[in-house]
């Protein structure tokens, strides 16, 4: 008698759906208007990204987005050639953390350029048709 | 654990509460949520996050929030910015689990103050129906190919109970009926009903016969978080601390199908380990309020069964007779419980041990039970119908 | 007071992870001196992850295997040294004398391994952008510390070689391969080649603490844990600091005090960090002060941290040689630290009283854990 | 003074605002090693045969199987096989699928605690597993007539057997 080796299964449900919270709902809303905000902590007095209703450094609530110059500055890239297993990307892509001066936190994003550099200043490329998400930008280009 | 040493070098206790909303659908992110509650548990204990040396998050499975690792996601929100964080997970019954692990961060000497804290958002596993995640708790070879829902394991253990020890549905819908009630004195409660009857359980869907759907508690989103502190800084923070007097937790074998169901075994093995510890030797004497975990109807007769607080078989009568109403000689799940407040999992349990916190500080308000009360205990219960944990705690 | 693993292979054919987790289970009790874990045993905890396992409230599967069932078990969603920093509170708290910590890792089971690992990350700001690698997180971490510190390839180079050599002569290092040239190896996500990122493995640990009275009936020649502590930095990657793992610093610290270490590059005499990418172990050698920050790339290629080295890193070859098996790693750190102390696996050190293990959860976590072993 | 005090939170019915909505089809697929005890149980299956593991020490058969005792902490002595029959020990009436949609027709399961030759069983531990009942409707059910009814497992043809718990269609009434 054989055994059965394998048992194959999926652990799955059609779709999680995520919502943002007050504050990054607002966020998200600002993106999709193709304006980049980020959260103030009056406490603080410190802007921070991504946005939530708590403030990361001193735990107190945060109700206030403060629109910021959607110029930032890479501080990490990495140019990615392959996938999980192992297989080429079709197009290398470039990703980058980016920070905004005065702003702490940042965002990590895709970059659209064939020299990232560390140091390098960016801004986002909007789309056309937005709906309220990080995706919203595009991906970064030097500006 | 005869011979172990009762002498704990720092005893622990609970120092602040604090909650969400229980709701079906909540905006905040699983992250916020947890802060909302961990916020106002350290506003009642008049502390700062600068004050907590040490968190325990607990939270049920990753599938519902949709998160892999939940825990490392919900640590910021948690108050875990830079400090020892840790998840502990017994499935449905960590909430109560989390003051345990609590207890021994404190009673260690390691940490002095801790923030416990237990969310769940279950409305993100939105598609097609946050009921489908519990699919996968099946063991995934001899189970889960029946296609299986959750509710199947329940009413079977429901059903044998009833089989067992010849309850009637009626009996088994006055616990709903009572909890919902209680529930309009919560603040955080989902599902008050100041007019709800026996006829509206039994008359509402059949869902898994003997389970209708009345007879459970519903999908939530929420959390829920206390602060727990040594002796000495107990002192320091507050002139009312309640102290946890015993923890208790069990967990039976993984095959539910090859023992009965009609008893809790594995409750009455925690609450033993509780009672031990906490010097009780008659729970139904000298326990004066409880907390028993609720998420279906015939549950709550079960535990307290299974806590010692009713003899088999007797806690359909002691509900008949009113005993367990809030002006009863032993109140139980003052607060609503699971099935009037709400259940976010996780956040359900740990609501159970704030409630108990609040009656005992005599803070409860409209749900205050009318009889003095020195001792109190929380309990749930998760995973194959096995695991139990239990808390005891007292002035 | 007893260790004992199985598996180790990149993929465990023939058992199931329950299967797996009895047998180290087995072998532990075996080593602890003929513990009845049905009689002698307090509490279990079992560290794992769902969607690890591939099932919701995968607790429900953890007592049976290893002795557990009816009695005291529960779970830590961690790695494996948190269970073990669990079982040390709970044994000083007095009311436990002996408890087993297990962890065990299947990810051959896991087919979409890439898309599981993504689900750890934020869904809102991270989820969206559908990153094609999750490594492409870690290579963030490495260029911003190489780029800080000057940590050139050749340093990585030299970790990747040092790794396999190490792991040759560990019997479980499956990965290990002598002379690999990294360079060799294609980019996926630069700074980090193939050879930098280390593969999964299959595997359980299982470890037996107690307190010291009850240690020393069963046991003439225990292991002590002197200090382990825990720590997680931020949820959100954007707010952490990506050039140094400050958590890896925190636990340290409070590992070391407890273990009264003030000078812990003089006083540690070997350790096992976390190398799942190959500049993890320079950052975590920096940050559990075995070298001054940005210095253990010089240590390294004068060849402290090697085998015979005056303070050998990873004698093991560390994830890089052994692989990565989910959250069994920090015991297999701890296992392989142990049975050097106790000279069961003859290693190339000196000073075998006093070891430091690390470990780290991985991407996109800020969770390290650190422990202090003395004999 | 009523605790919780304000307790907060921002409910919704619809989601009316931007979110993000993640298919997670196909993005969590595993490969279950069986290993050596439900590797031989499916096997058995496959052939028609209800396959268990004994602990000599304290006489416990263990159905489904595993390697180890999980009461005696040792590796279990021996393969038995299960009769196709054994008593229904509880059962219930499904009137929803897994997804929470009404079911067409109510489903009977129930766990059905089985016979070994030569092994006799309390009801505190037996081999059980759980599966479908047929032959039986829920009205049977909700007057508790299934309790301790007889069931015979009815397997599917062996060409149409892969190995799986769905080997056997159900469990049918033989004596009420």
């Amino acid at each position: 008698m054989r055994r059965v080796k394998y048992f194959p299964e999926v652990m799955e449900i059609e779709a999680y759906v995520y919502t943002a919270g007050p504050v990054g709902t607002k966020w998200l809303e600002g993106l999709r208007e193709g304006r980049l905000m980020a959260a103030y902590c009056p406490r603080c007095n410190k802007l921070f990204l991504p946005p939530k209703m708590y403030c990361p450094y001193c735990f107190g609530e945060v109700e206030e987005l403060r629109p910021i110059e959607p110029v930032g500055v890479v501080e990490s890239y990495t140019v990615i050639e392959r996938d999980f297993n192992g297989e080429l990307l079709k197009e290398k892509r470039v990703l980058a953390f980016i920070k905004f001066p005065g702003v702490e936190g940042g965002l990590v994003h895709f970059l659209k350029t064939d020299k990232p550099r560390i140091g390098m200043k960016v801004a986002p490329k909007w789309r056309e048709k937005r709906q309220g998400l990080v995706t919203d930008i595009e991906y970064f280009v030097e500006a | 654990m005869t011979s172990r040493n009762l002498n704990f070098k720092h005893r622990v206790a609970v120092v602040g509460a604090g909650l969400t909303l229980f709701r079906r659908r909540l905006q905040e992110t699983p992250q916020e949520l947890a802060w909302l509650a961990a916020k106002q548990a350290l506003e009642e204990a008049g502390l700062t996050l600068k004050d907590i040396d040490c968190v325990v998050i607990g939270s049920a499975p990753d599938a519902f929030d949709g998160v892999h690792m939940k825990g490392e996601y919900l640590a910021e929100g948690a108050g875990g910015i830079g400090k020892p964080v840790v998840r502990v997970f017994v499935g449905g019954a960590t909430g109560v689990f989390v003051p345990i692990a609590a207890w021994w961060h404190v009673a260690s000497g390691l940490c002095k103050r801790v923030l416990a804290v237990a969310e769940e958002k279950m409305s993100h596993a939105a598609k097609p129906h946050p009921q489908y995640v519990f699919r996968y708790i099946w063991d995934p070879i001899v189970e889960k190919p029946l296609n299986p829902n959750l509710l199947w394991i329940f009413a079977m253990e429901m059903h044998r109970y009833m089989y067992k020890c010849g309850v009637k549905k009626e009996d088994i819908a006055l616990v709903s009926v009572k909890n919902k009630r209680n529930a309009c004195g919560h603040p955080s409660a989902q599902l008050c009903d100041p007019n709800i009857k026996v006829e509206d359980v039994l008359n509402s869907e059949v869902l898994v016969w003997p389970v209708q759907r009345l007879d459970v508690s519903p999908v939530s989103d929420g959390a829920a978080a206390v602060v727990l502190a040594s002796e000495e800084e107990a002192r320091r923070i507050t002139d009312t601390p309640v102290w946890i007097k015993g923890i208790g937790w069990t967990l039976d074998t993984t095959h539910w199908t090859n023992r009965d169901l009609a008893f809790p075994e594995y409750v009455r093995r925690a609450a033993e380990m509780a009672y031990r510890m906490a010097g009780i030797d008659n729970p139904r004497k000298q326990i004066d309020v409880a907390e028993p975990y609720d998420p279906f109807d015939y549950k709550e007769l079960h535990h307290m069964e299974g806590l010692g607080l009713a003899r088999k078989c007797e806690a359909p009568i002691l509900t008949r007779e009113g005993v367990t109403q809030r002006d009863g000689d032993l109140p139980i799940n003052p607060s609503g419980g699971l099935l009037g407040v709400g259940n976010p999992i996780a956040a359900a349990g740990l609501m159970k041990v704030a409630e108990i916190f609040w009656q005992i500080r005599g803070e409860a308000g409209a749900r205050q039970v009318k009889k003095p009360v020195y001792t109190g205990l929380a309990q749930a219960w998760g995973d194959l119908m096995q695991a139990g944990t239990v808390v005891v705690m007292g002035i | 007071m007893g260790v004992g693993w199985f598996g180790f292979q990149p993929e465990v054919v023939d058992f199931s992870f329950r299967e797996m987790m009895f047998k180290a289970a087995q072998r532990a009790y075996q080593d602890a001196g003929g513990l009845d874990p049905r009689r002698d045993v307090d509490a279990f905890v079992s560290c794992q992850e769902d969607f690890w396992e591939g099932i919701a409230i995968s607790d429900e599967f953890a007592p049976d295997p290893v002795g557990g069932a009816m009695k005291s078990v529960y779970t830590v969603t961690g790695d494996g040294l948190q269970c073990v920093g669990q079982a040390y509170m709970m044994i000083k708290s007095g009311l436990f004398d002996v408890v087993v910590v297990e962890s065990h890792g299947k990810p051959s089971d896991v087919v979409t391994l890439g898309d599981v690992m993504y689900m750890a990350t934020d869904p809102i700001t991270i989820r969206p952008l559908g990153i094609e690698n999750v490594h492409a997180l870690a290579a963030l971490e490495a260029r911003a510390y190489m780029a800080k510190f000057g940590v050139s390839e050749e340093h990585l180079e030299a970790v990747v070689e040092k790794a396999h050599e190490a792991g040759a002569k560990n019997p479980r290092a499956s990965y290990a391969s002598p002379g690999r040239d990294r360079g060799a190896t294609p980019v996926v996500a630069d700074p980090l080649r193939e050879a930098d990122i280390a593969k999964f493995v299959d595997a359980a640990v299982v470890v037996v603490l107690a307190s010291e009275r009850v240690a020393r009936e069963f046991n003439d020649a225990p292991v002590w844990v002197e200090g382990v502590w825990w720590s997680t930095e931020f949820s959100s990657l954007e707010f952490h600091d990506w050039s140094f793992p400050l958590h890896a610093r925190m636990a340290a610290e409070g590992a070391y005090a407890q273990a009264k270490i003030a000078d812990p590059a003089k006083e540690v005499g070997f350790a096992e960090v976390d190398n799942r990418y190959s500049f993890k172990e320079l950052q975590h050698i920096e940050a559990l002060k075995l070298a001054p920050r940005g210095l253990a790339k010089e240590y390294l290629l004068d060849g402290v941290f090697s085998p015979g080295g005056k303070l050998p890193v990873n004698l093991s070859g560390g994830a890089l040689a052994e692989g990565v098996p989910f959250e069994v790693h920090g015991l297999a750190r701890l296992s392989y630290a142990v049975g050097v102390m106790r000279g069961d696996i003859r290693a190339q050190v000196d000073k075998r009283d006093v070891a430091v293990v690390h470990s780290w959860r991985g991407i996109p976590t800020t969770t390290s854990v650190v422990a202090v072993l003395r004999v | 003074m009523t605790k919780p005090r304000n307790p907060r939170g921002t409910p919704y019915e619809e989601a009316a605002f931007p979110v993000f909505e993640f298919p997670v089809v196909g993005k969590a697929r595993y490969e279950y090693t069986t290993g050596q005890a439900l590797g031989r149980f499916l096997a058995g299956l496959r052939e028609g045969k209800i396959l268990g593991t004994v602990c000599k020490k304290c006489g416990r058969v263990f159905v489904p199987p595993r390697i180890y005792c999980s009461y005696c902490f040792r590796e279990v002595d021996e393969w038995v096989e299960a009769s196709h029959e054994g008593t229904v020990v509880t059962v219930v009436a499904s009137y929803i699928e897994a997804t929470r949609a009404r079911a067409a027709e109510p489903k009977i399961v129930g766990v059905i605690k089985l016979d070994v030759p030569g092994f006799s069983f309390d009801d505190h531990f037996f081999p059980g597993l759980l599966h479908y009942i047929c032959g039986a409707s829920d009205e049977d059910v909700k007057s508790m007539k299934l309790f301790g009814a007889r069931v015979r497992a009815r397997f599917k043809p062996p060409e149409e057997r892969k190995g799986s718990i769905t080997d056997i269609e159900c469990f049918e009434v033989v004596r009420p």
